[in-house]
């Protein structure tokens, strides 16, 4: 693997206003990147960056190890890749025109653009709209017909803003399964951005988090959700739980923090009277009542507390405890009614050492 | 300034080889508009094999582009200014070619009691004393010239609201005194065209003043080297030449029942009046 | 070109002299063009709306026909509305041949097209999602309507000035029923014809370039204050 | 609670072709109802209708049970409703004037207009953006100014498409929350679209489920969610496991199915040898490994299987099990890594009969 | 009004006969007029496009320029062309005065600032972000403005419409420059002139309905071709 892009001392500026500013990124060839982020810190524009829309205020953009020439033609580097908007942007005219557009512009035999379009059609489930304008699409219509058009050019660098933002969740499921082979059979350098979590999880070999215009993190889909590299990038990737405390304890890689008089065990290596951030990912939380006789577990922290709220999110409850400081727990619709949870009952809630985080010493 | 005199004209000869074929003539509105050159001028083209491009404007801008070389011939009715234009040495030959007449018009019950006037400066004395609606060409053409020619016979400075300026070709001039009820000096070529949609009477004409008289002027080659000067030589002296004047003298028979132009190639401008 | 110098030389004369046969010129001009122009924005935005926004039957036969109207002559605009206007005409009574009314009227006509074929793609460019927006969210025909205007604010402009600019430059029919009379109905396109009929060049030119004048500051007042109250980009 | 809607025999035709054929449909005051359902389905065409902005080619749509005269002017109706279109559609002018629009429509006094405006801008996040032009923001922020516009309207009925899809996940619990609240406050009846499954559980008091422009189903979360009336939407909302099998043995209010040779428990009354279609939940299938002694639980179902494929799903692992029959199981992280299970590890898949739903009679 | 109906009627006439002269006059009209709109269309659809899409100081400039470019006085665009090219002029040596060349060369200066306004305002209503998309599918340069062209036909067809609308009904320029010479350089609108002026007003309106009848063909044949492969609604 080689990089396919660099990225050097990057700024964007809008109205003045830095809107992107990298001083270092790379992407490897063949390489899926998911960028996350919260709205406005800049995924948009990145990506346009890449596709070389944007020239940027200061900086380099190298592509496989040249530096792109802002003033001559970029069409060699445009015609190697695919991009698809946030929002979709189609012609007016037919659905199969609108999916040819990119191999019309390469000048592909008829015969060959026929093949791939209606191929694409179908596997995005709207062939049969093929005749229809583009603009009378619905809005998740119009959305795999941008994909059509971008997968249809077989591109090596594909730039995907939010592809799967209006898909219904079967389609978006089994086309995420779908581009996962094609990927990996035709090893596609991909950039994605998406606000939805889990398509990071699933799809990215990286995952990038951006906030406010800055790459606050870079790695592995784990790294990242698993070990969020400061407060911010935790609360965006969902760790609700963060606490912090001082260390009263430390022995053997563990340390002892003291938060709001109670004890939380965790792995690391902290002096004594040092100021921690802590981060407990509510699906690591697991409640038990408050009766049952302690069972055998390899759980190191047990806390008992009391429920405060219940709240059904999809199959599972997010509890919330007040433990002295409040604690989130996400448990699963039976283990909700088997534990006959009500506002104000005694429980315990347990979690692993291994399963604490922290983040890093507050000042 | 001598108009031309001599009657026997030689053949009007062709474009030399080096020369160029084009003639340009600047001409009034009020000859091109009759019809008479549709007339003319084909039949020149065909004897020499000059291709001439009339054109038409009014006759301060035909003068002025001629003084400027930009047309080899003029054909222009305007006398006072085409002897200043001879004068400041712009024009080679000017020749009678041939006249008409002005008359004055007005509304069919003539509120202004024109008719019966001694002259045309007694009846223009008489509209202003009547205060009646006057409509001046106001363009400087030969007509309004000459409109202004017996005005200043007639002693009187006109203005006031009941003398206006259309500022327009004969043609339109005629249309809004007739709209307007009011009187008007009008060439008779144009008059006799537009005379089925007017509702104006002639009220006095046969003015020896009221002349309208036509002259061809050879511009002089020395103004501007891109002058046609051996075009336009030949297409003056084919303007006076016999066949065309006989020519001249039946047009409009057919349509009007009445010659439009009296031929005049030879004669003296003062044996007319 | 010694031509054209002079004109530029004695437009600022005039201008600067305030020669008040010259600012009567302008300013009949001005009157004359301008309310026509209004008008035909009263006839035409609503007319090229209306076509814009509905579908019916014969649409593209009615758009052929506002197209072809853009092309319609002044001369023959001017010789029809004089045939009407004449006192042996249908609308004789109404004495309004030689007068600016009857300008008015001729310009309206010739204006009239170009407005409603330019207003007519402009509000037709707009996404037809923006209309459904609008009032779903409480908005009045007429203010939904306000809105579509204020988003074609730019092609409208244009509209308008191509409107005004076909008007104001135009010398066939203003001359056929306005009859060029000095003082009452001359205007500067026919008193430049005039003066070129009197081979009076630099005059014309002149005449020309204060039409010119004119035309380019209405552009900037329209311009300016289409770009008032623009939020920040 | 009384209609607020009420539609009946409503037929939409889009060249020629019915896209919503919905003989009744009737949203009582108050309701909050989540429609969902796949791409080009109709969503977005019902909500135009109920927006009066589509003039159905057929049947009636009554109004507090005033049925709609088309002739007549609609405006008193459109400016008791809020309506966010799929796509954020805003003018060429500043965010707050864009937020202003509806209320500038209504001539509300200035100070008002600034009251609620910067309330809603302040809430959703986008305060700071109130003088940028709203053509320059970005596709989150696009979505809050549309959201903003429509909540400052206080109306006495939403209708919101896809009022979420652009949004970052942490922005759109919260605001999914605080909106909770205002709806629960001031009792606004809302309409809302969505393709997010669990928007559509959490926020809608009654779900709508259509396909190919008609409603499947209509009922409670719970009852869409857990009991799918028909296959199509079982397959939609989720229920990834169905089986179809011979009523082999039924007694006492339980029925054994003969499926693919295994005997699968369920809970109903039908006769032997009829042919039922059954659906159980992934989530509700428990594995474990195949040499523990058999735990006493209370699972009645426990089939013999082999691990086919495991794929992370956020903080959940999807397991594909073959047990004669492809059966998926959702089990989290943990749970994963405790089984430490591998490709053709034999497990034991265990699920409760109430667990299995049966969706009808297959013919 | 009985003018009116016998200008109809002799339309009519003329047009069955295919009398030669106003054969070729029509001829020379549409070679004139639709010459020049094509060459406007080569110089305002790309400077409109220029306008529409680049960010330059001065844009708010040149438009006004543009806009006030509509509101050319056909009469002193062909009185500079006159003295341009004139034999003593300083394009003298071209020798196109009076022919329709000469025509072509004014009225191409008339119709460019219509062209290029109608089309930038047709380009700028464009969502930027279609320009974006299409060169992030690999268009070049070329192939990018090609769909935005194709996107705004419509207004597109409006400005050329305009445009020809404007030089095919046009007198004043060609007039002057032309010369009107019968069997060269007279057009539909020259000869209407001049019937007038001869007061044949019957004619005069017969040969505006035909060039009305001749602009709503042209018409026809633009927007039936526009229309063409347009998919199902
Ligand atoms: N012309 C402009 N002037 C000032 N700021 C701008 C301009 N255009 C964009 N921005 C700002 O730049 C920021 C980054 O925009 P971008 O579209 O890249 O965000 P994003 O990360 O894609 O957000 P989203 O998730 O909402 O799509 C936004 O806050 C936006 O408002
Ligand atoms: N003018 C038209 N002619 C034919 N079919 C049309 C037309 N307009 C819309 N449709 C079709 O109607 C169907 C319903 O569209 P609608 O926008 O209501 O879908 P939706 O349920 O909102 O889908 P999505 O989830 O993708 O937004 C779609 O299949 C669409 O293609
Ligand atoms: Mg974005
Ligand atoms: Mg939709």
């Amino acid at each position: 693997m080689s990089a396919m892009f660099e990225v050097r001392d990057l700024r964007v500026l809008y109205g003045g206003h830095p809107v992107v500013e990298i001083p270092r990124l790379t992407i490897e060839e063949e390489e899926v990147l998911a960028i996350i982020g919260p709205n406005g810190s800049g995924k948009s524009t990145l990506l346009r960056v890449l596709a070389l829309l944007e020239k940027p205020a200061e900086g380099q953009v190298c592509f496989k190890g040249q530096p792109i020439n802002y003033k001559r033609s970029l069409l060699p580097y445009r015609r190697r890749l695919a991009l698809v908007m946030q929002h979709p942007i189609l012609r007016n005219t037919s659905t199969f025109e609108n999916a040819a557009t990119g191999l019309r512009f390469r000048h592909l035999p008829e015969r060959e653009v026929k093949r791939r379009v209606s191929n694409w059609l179908n596997k995005l489930g709207i062939a049969h709209l093929d005749k229809r304008n583009a603009h009378t699409l619905s809005g998740g219509e119009s959305q795999r017909a941008c994909l059509a058009r971008a997968l249809s050019l077989e591109p090596d660098l594909l730039l995907l803003d939010e592809p799967f933002a209006a898909l219904d969740e079967p389609s978006r499921v089994s086309l995420i399964d779908d581009l996962q082979n094609i990927l990996n059979e035709v090893s596609v350098t991909t950039v994605f951005v998406t606000h939805d979590r889990s398509e990071a999880l699933i799809f990215g070999k990286k995952v990038a988090v951006m906030m406010g215009g800055r790459i606050q993190q870079l790695g592995t889909p784990e790294e990242v959700f698993s070990k969020p590299s400061n407060e911010a990038v935790a609360a965006f990737v969902g760790a609700d739980n963060i606490i912090s405390g001082l260390v009263s304890k430390a022995q053997n890689g563990l340390v002892s923090v003291d938060a709001h008089e109670r004890e939380i065990v965790a792995i690391g290596s902290y002096a004594v009277g040092e100021r921690l951030v802590l981060c407990i990912r509510p699906e690591d939380v697991v409640i038990e009542p408050y009766s049952s006789a302690a069972p055998i577990t390899s759980a190191r922290n047990k806390l008992k507390g009391r429920v405060v709220r219940c709240t059904p999110l999809g199959p599972q409850y997010r509890v919330v405890l007040d433990c002295d400081f409040p604690l989130v727990s996400l448990i699963s619709k039976q283990s909700f009614q088997e534990l006959s949870l009500v506002e104000r009952a005694e429980v315990i809630a347990s979690f692993k050492a291994s399963g604490v985080h922290i983040i890093g010493k507050r000042v | 300034c001598a108009s031309g005199s001599k009657q026997d004209t030689p053949p009007p000869s062709g474009p030399k080889e080096t020369g160029s074929k084009e003639v340009i003539l600047a001409t009034t509105t009020s000859t091109y508009d009759t019809g008479l050159l549709d007339m003319l001028l084909p039949e020149f083209q065909s004897k020499t094999g000059y291709l001439v491009k009339p054109i038409a404007v009014g006759t301060g801008h035909a003068l002025a582009m001629a003084a400027r070389g930009e047309a080899d011939v003029l054909l222009v009715h305007a006398p006072e200014d085409e002897e200043e234009f001879m004068r400041a040495g712009n024009g080679l030959d000017r020749r009678l070619v041939m006249h008409n007449d002005f008359f004055l018009v007005g509304p069919p019950d003539d509120p202004a009691n024109i008719k019966g006037s001694r002259n045309a400066a007694e009846a223009l004395a008489k509209v202003e004393q009547a205060r009646a609606i006057f409509i001046s060409r106001g363009d400087d053409s030969g007509t309004h010239k000459k409109e202004k020619e017996v005005w200043v016979k007639s002693g009187i400075k006109p203005s006031g609201a009941w003398y206006q300026e259309s500022g327009q070709g004969m043609g339109e001039t005629l249309i809004i005194t007739s709209e307007k009820r009011g009187y008007t000096l009008t060439d008779r070529g144009t008059y006799l065209a537009l005379k089925k949609s007017l509702n104006l009477a002639v009220l006095l004409e046969k003015d020896p003043i009221l002349l309208n008289i036509y002259h061809v002027i050879q511009v002089n080659p020395a103004k501007s080297p891109a002058v046609n000067s051996a075009g336009g030589k030949a297409l003056a002296e084919y303007m006076v030449a016999k066949e065309t004047q006989e020519l001249i003298g039946s047009f409009g028979v057919d349509k009007y029942g009445e010659p439009l132009f009296t031929p005049d190639a030879g004669k003296n401008e003062n044996e007319l009046k | 070109m010694d031509l054209i110098i002079d004109g530029i030389v004695q437009a600022f004369w005039l201008v600067v002299r305030g020669d008040p046969d010259v600012m009567r010129v302008i300013y009949l001009s001005l009157l004359v063009s301008g309310s026509a122009t209004l008008i035909s924005l009263f006839i035409g935005v609503p007319l090229g709306t209306l076509m814009a926004l509905s579908r019916f039957r014969g649409r593209g036969f009615t758009l052929s026909l506002v197209n072809t109207g853009m092309g319609m002559p002044p001369v023959v605009v001017g010789l029809v509305v004089s045939i009407l206007l004449w006192r042996s005409g249908p609308l004789g009574l109404l004495h309004i041949m030689y007068t600016p009314a009857a300008m008015v009227v001729a310009q309206v006509i010739i204006a009239s097209p170009i407005v409603t074929g330019i207003s007519m793609a402009a509000i037709a460019q707009l996404d037809p999602r923006l209309r459904m927006q609008m009032l779903g969210l409480g908005a009045s025909r007429w203010q939904m309507l306000w809105v579509l205007f204020q988003e074609a604010r730019l092609p409208l402009l244009t509209a308008l000035m191509a409107g005004f600019g076909g008007v104001i430059s135009e010398v066939g029919a203003v001359m056929m029923v306005g009859g060029n009379i000095k003082g009452q109905t001359r205007v500067l396109t026919t008193a430049t014809v005039l003066e070129t009929g009197r081979g009076e060049f630099g005059i014309a030119i002149a005449l020309g370039i204060i039409l010119l004048l004119l035309a380019y500051l209405v552009n900037l007042t329209l311009t300016h204050l289409q770009q008032q109250g623009r939020p920040q980009q």
